[in-house]
């Protein structure tokens, strides 16, 4: 009997705050039986830093800055599946929480006007810095996405039911005390 | 007279009841110019009711309101047949003319420039309310006119006639705009139908002794099925296409 | 109770006169979404969660009388999708960031979405700039997660025979008023013991000094999901306070 | 005689269900709110056949037993009210209002006219009367109808301009000359109010049963690509069905009757009703408050050229839901024009979409523009170009 190949399974993190990815890291010994079923491209987990042809694509964190959009983008273009996992990629999240603010009162008000900086201390534009954008966009605003998965973290059990239903063709249900918007 | 006297002169008029705020929002803005906190304050004391109610009212309708909106409001017809004739371009004119933004009212206060929803002159427009009249017919012309007329404060009962003139433009007319019936013809005939003996006395007086069996009217009715025949079912707002 | 029956998805629910079909079916135990419904208040019906099919034309429950015979959907997948979408309305219109809510897990708005398994807002979000007033010593209104069910209106007007609060606006612009001048909560006579500030089914109406003050797992809709809570929503119930 | 208003309920029930209602005392309301776009009709009447409104509201309180009338004028016609006035004035003095009308005692009857301030919805009779009320003008949960409960509770008449117009001349000529005119079902004429693309826009009355082909003749349209009939919660028609009847069986109509030739854009013409359902929306249910403005926002991301099919279906997916859950009629009308238009003028939207996939709703490079202002960046990283942008 041919065991059916590895899914190829690949992580970032764009406008988020790694913890969904320690969340994903809280399913503890069950990894191991996660590693039977798929092997992770692209990931913090693997610090791949470009992501080839997945099956799964897992993204956690919001749309900041130019950077996460072009990573949101080759996710997507790789991905057979995109998930948004947790509130900043479902929603916009905490980061968000910016967005009815304009974005140049903000840099003003940070590096302007703020005290207790070195004076002459300019609003950084060094090449290598992303540019924020106006606003920060949840994932489904700027690509198509497959799943969701709510939660401040969502729960290493609500990722674990989510993944293995995901991995075995279902569609993830997670019923109630698994779902969680906090 | 002060604020507060024209609106208690508005409110004695209306004999402070509160179902005639519509009238008396109107009316106290037409004189003050727009419907102040205090303003609001005095109303809602004049007719009884809870200020956040009176507020509540002022803010849902678009002709109220709460906030200066200058001597001269000027709101142009914003419907696709306004549009086919060119109102935006004679809008951002006048606004560039009066260096404002529309929604927005001029640093001296004077004037606004803001769109509304069609006025109803659609065979006559570009329309425009300036202060709620209606003047139609708009041009390039018309619109340098008006801004030198606002500019020098003119009021619009000293503005050219002509502007205000709406037209009919009856071009087919049939039964309803053609029957010349001398006022009161339908009524006698009502009222000689009416005297045959079997339909009753007036129907005021029927209307009380109606009345004497339900009780208080405030209890709601429930309407059985029977009482109110079907089609009143099918006035349930389906769409017009249903 | 009388003898009269109308069936909900198949099941035969007996009904009060003057009851309505939503009152009637959770008087049976049977759960129908809602979010401006409240055992104590005449029925209102803008929120539209509650909308059934009733002899195959949709109506909303809380306000259509019950009648003996009507065939009503509740929880057909058509209909559920529709609530699905409602809700996510609902959750672009406002600012409902859970995780830093006093109001999560006792709030109706969250449970109805785990209720209803709603996963993402799905629409392009809103962001609205929306005020928050501290100016009461003892409440905190943040209208950010104002869903404008005008519960707190009705208790005010009709409880605490106070009229604190009111709707201004029109359309997507529609926002809760206070009853002062100045616009502030805290030159009205509202109090925390108002009926009005135990009604609110989110996060808008809360007490100050009291945030996360019952912790996670032993919040109300923690242990058990909306729908498990029907009792309470019984016309007949005394509701506990909405005190987070 | 069905109502002229566009909900198109039989005047003669309503005018029954009201008297046989139990009540201290009966009110019956004029509906001159006529918010609908591309109507007119009502003003021209007002303006030249005040007389006849006001005949048709009195024989209505004769019948309904009703001793108080009101205009609810909208307030765009601000212009009206001292010349009604008037003429209410006049017919006080001729024994046809007031105490006592044609000396008949106990028939007593007095009309005020009412403004409103720039409402659409209030031209929904309940919000109408939410609004003579002193109220938001915010459509009541029916049942109960004005009928049985309508202005202070009490059993109530809201009939349209033009119905109380038609309602004095049967009074005065008897139904069957009435029915002379018009269709089976739809007996009588209809005022259009006709706009847009002709050259003799205007006010064209024809007994019920003309065909939009003859009325487009009459009024010098050329070239027409399209008719909006009965305004945005109407019916957009292009030449292929010019041939149907303006009639209860075919097309009802308030008397909106928009041209559009084929210069017009058909998107644009859309995009401007579904902003003025937008602006409109009462606010009162979810549904319509919230999927109006989400309407709104789809057709600005396809006008500003982000559309993909993904969000065609999302509008057919929220209009369902609006068409099933809203309050009123103007939710459930909301998303005609867009669906009508996608049906017959799919071309005006498939031109304006980018890709089939899906595009986000924002211009990314533009959502840079703050950032690269205040860093005073140009650079490539500090730019989305649109040919790298789906690589």
């Amino acid at each position: 009997m041919n065991t059916p190949r590895k899914l190829k399974v690949a992580t970032t993190s764009l406008a988020g705050c790694f913890g969904c990815h320690m969340s994903l890291l809280d399913i503890d010994e069950r990894i191991l039986d996660l590693l039977q079923l798929v092997e992770f491209d692209r990931s913090p987990i693997t610090d791949i830093k470009h992501c080839s042809a997945c099956d799964i694509g897992i993204i956690e964190g919001g749309v900041c800055n130019a950077e996460n959009v072009h990573v949101l983008r080759e996710f997507r273009a790789n991905c057979k599946i995109l998930v948004a996992m947790g509130a900043c990629a479902v929603n916009g999240g905490l980061p968000a929480q910016r967005n009815h603010l304009q974005l140049h009162e903000i840099l003003t008000a940070v590096y302007a006007t703020e005290g207790g900086l070195a004076s002459g201390v300019q609003i950084p534009n060094d090449p290598e810095l992303p540019l924020p954008l106006n606003q920060v966009h949840p994932i489904h605003e700027v690509v198509k996405v497959d799943y969701f998965l709510p939660g401040c973290p969502p729960s290493a059990d609500a990722i674990w039911k989510f993944l293995t239903d995901l991995i075995a063709g279902r569609t993830p249900h997670l019923g109630h005390g698994l779902i969680h918007y906090d | 007279m002060n604020n507060s006297d024209a609106i208690n002169d508005v409110l004695s008029r209306h004999g402070n009841n509160g179902t005639r705020l519509m009238q008396i929002l109107r009316e106290t803005q037409e004189g003050l110019g727009w419907l102040s906190p205090e303003t609001l304050s005095i109303i809602a004391a004049g007719i009884g009711w809870p200020r956040a109610k009176v507020e509540g009212t002022a803010g849902f309708y678009t002709f109220f309101h709460t906030k200066p909106m200058g001597k001269y409001r000027v709101l142009w017809s914003d419907n696709i047949t306004d549009r086919m004739l060119g109102n935006i371009e004679l809008m951002q004119a006048m606004c560039k003319a009066l260096w404002l933004e529309p929604g927005r009212i001029s640093e001296d206060g004077l004037v606004s420039v803001h769109t509304t929803s069609c006025t109803g002159m659609c065979d006559q427009g570009p329309a425009v309310l300036v202060n709620y009249r209606a003047i139609t017919r708009m041009t390039m012309e018309r619109v340098a006119e008006m801004v030198d007329l606002i500019r020098s404060k003119t009021p619009l009962d000293d503005w050219p006639a002509e502007w205000f003139v709406v037209e009919n433009n009856i071009r087919r007319a049939d039964m309803l705009l053609s029957y010349h019936l001398s006022p009161g013809d339908a009524l006698r005939a009502s009222l000689a139908r009416g005297a045959e003996p079997d339909i009753e006395t007036a129907s005021n007086e029927r209307s009380w002794r109606e009345a004497l069996h339900a009780g208080d009217a405030g209890r709601a009715p429930r309407l059985t099925k029977s009482s109110v025949p079907a089609c009143a079912a099918a006035a349930v707002p389906a769409s017009p296409l249903a | 109770m009388s003898d009269q029956t109308f069936t909900l998805d198949d099941q035969e629910i007996p009904f009060a006169p003057g009851q309505s079909v939503m009152q009637a079916a959770l008087d049976a135990g049977v759960f129908v979404p809602h979010l401006c419904y409240h055992p104590e208040f005449r029925p209102h019906g803008s929120c539209k969660l509650c909308t059934v099919k009733i002899n195959g034309r949709p109506a909303t429950s809380c306000t259509t009388p019950a009648a003996a015979g009507l065939n009503v959907e509740s929880n057909t997948p058509e209909i559920l999708d529709k609530r699905r979408t409602l809700l996510q309305m609902l959750l672009v219109e406002g600012n409902h960031f859970c995780p830093s809510c006093e109001k999560s897990g006792h709030c109706k708005l969250q449970a109805l979405g785990y209720e209803l398994g709603v996963m993402t807002p799905h629409f392009n979000l809103i962001y609205p700039d929306r005020p928050v007033d501290a100016s009461h010593p003892d409440v905190l209104l943040d209208f950010n997660r104002c869903i404008l069910c005008e519960l707190c209106i009705r208790a005010s007007a009709e409880v605490d025979k106070k009229n604190v609060f009111s709707l201004s606006g029109r359309g997507i612009t529609k926002h809760l008023i206070v009853n002062a001048e100045s616009g502030r909560l805290a030159d009205t006579d509202f109090a925390l013991t108002d009926k009005a500030a135990q009604v609110c089914p989110v996060g808008v109406i809360l007490p100050k000094k009291q945030g996360f003050s019952i912790p996670i797992g032993r919040r109300r809709y923690d242990a058990a999901s909306m729908s498990a809570h029907v009792d309470e929503f019984k016309p007949t119930a005394k509701v506990q306070e909405e005190r987070p | 005689m069905r109502g002229r208003g566009g909900a198109g309920f039989t005047t003669g029930l309503k005018w029954e269900a009201c008297r046989n209602a139990p009540g201290k005392t009966r009110y019956v309301i004029c509906n001159a709110d006529e918010g609908e776009p591309g109507t007119f009709k009502d003003r021209v009447l007002l303006t030249r056949q005040p007389d006849l409104v006001f005949e048709g509201m009195t024989v209505a309180a004769y019948v309904t037993g009703a001793s108080k009338g009101y205009v609810y004028l909208r307030g765009e016609y601000r212009y009206l009210l001292e010349p009604l006035n008037a003429v209410l004035a006049r017919r006080r003095q001729d024994n046809l209002l007031g105490k006592g009308i044609l000396g008949r005692s106990g028939f007593d009857f007095e009309i005020e006219v009412h403004m409103g301030a720039g409402a659409y919805i209030c031209g929904e009779e309940s919000a109408l009367i939410e609004s003579l009320e002193g109220k938001r003008g915010v459509p009541r949960n029916r049942p109960p109808f004005p009928v049985t409960n309508g202005f202070l509770n009490q059993p109530t008449v809201v009939n349209n301009v033009e119905t109380l117009a038609a309602a004095a001349l049967i009074a005065a000529k008897g139904g069957d000359w009435f029915k002379s005119f018009g269709t089976a079902k739809s007996s009588g004429t209809k005022i259009l109010s006709i706009s847009g693309d002709c050259e003799r826009p205007g006010i064209y009355e024809y007994p019920f049963g003309v065909t939009v082909r003859q009325v487009l003749e009459e009024c010098g349209a050329k070239a027409t690509q399209a008719v909006q009939i009965s305004g945005p919660s109407g019916i957009c028609i292009g030449p292929d069905e010019f041939d149907r009847r303006i009639a209860f069986e075919d097309i009802p109509t308030a008397g909106s009757f928009m041209i559009f030739d084929i210069r017009r854009d058909i998107f644009e013409v859309v995009r401007n009703f579904i902003n003025f359902f937008a602006h409109e929306s009462c606010g009162f249910c979810t549904p319509c408050r919230v999927g109006t403005t989400l309407l709104k926002n789809m057709m600005e991301k396809i006008a500003a050229g982000h559309g993909t099919r993904y969000d065609l279906d999302e509008i057919y997916k929220l209009n369902r839901v609006m068409q099933s859950a809203a309050h009123c009629g103007l939710g459930h009308t909301a998303g005609n024009p867009l669906v009508h238009t996608l049906e017959k003028f799919r071309p005006a939207y498939e031109r304006r979409l980018k890709s089939l996939e899906f595009e986000p709703a924002f211009d990314l490079d533009a959502a840079l523009s703050q950032a690269r202002q205040m860093t005073r960046r140009d650079d490539s990283a500090a730019h989305f170009d649109s040919a790298q942008e789906n690589a």
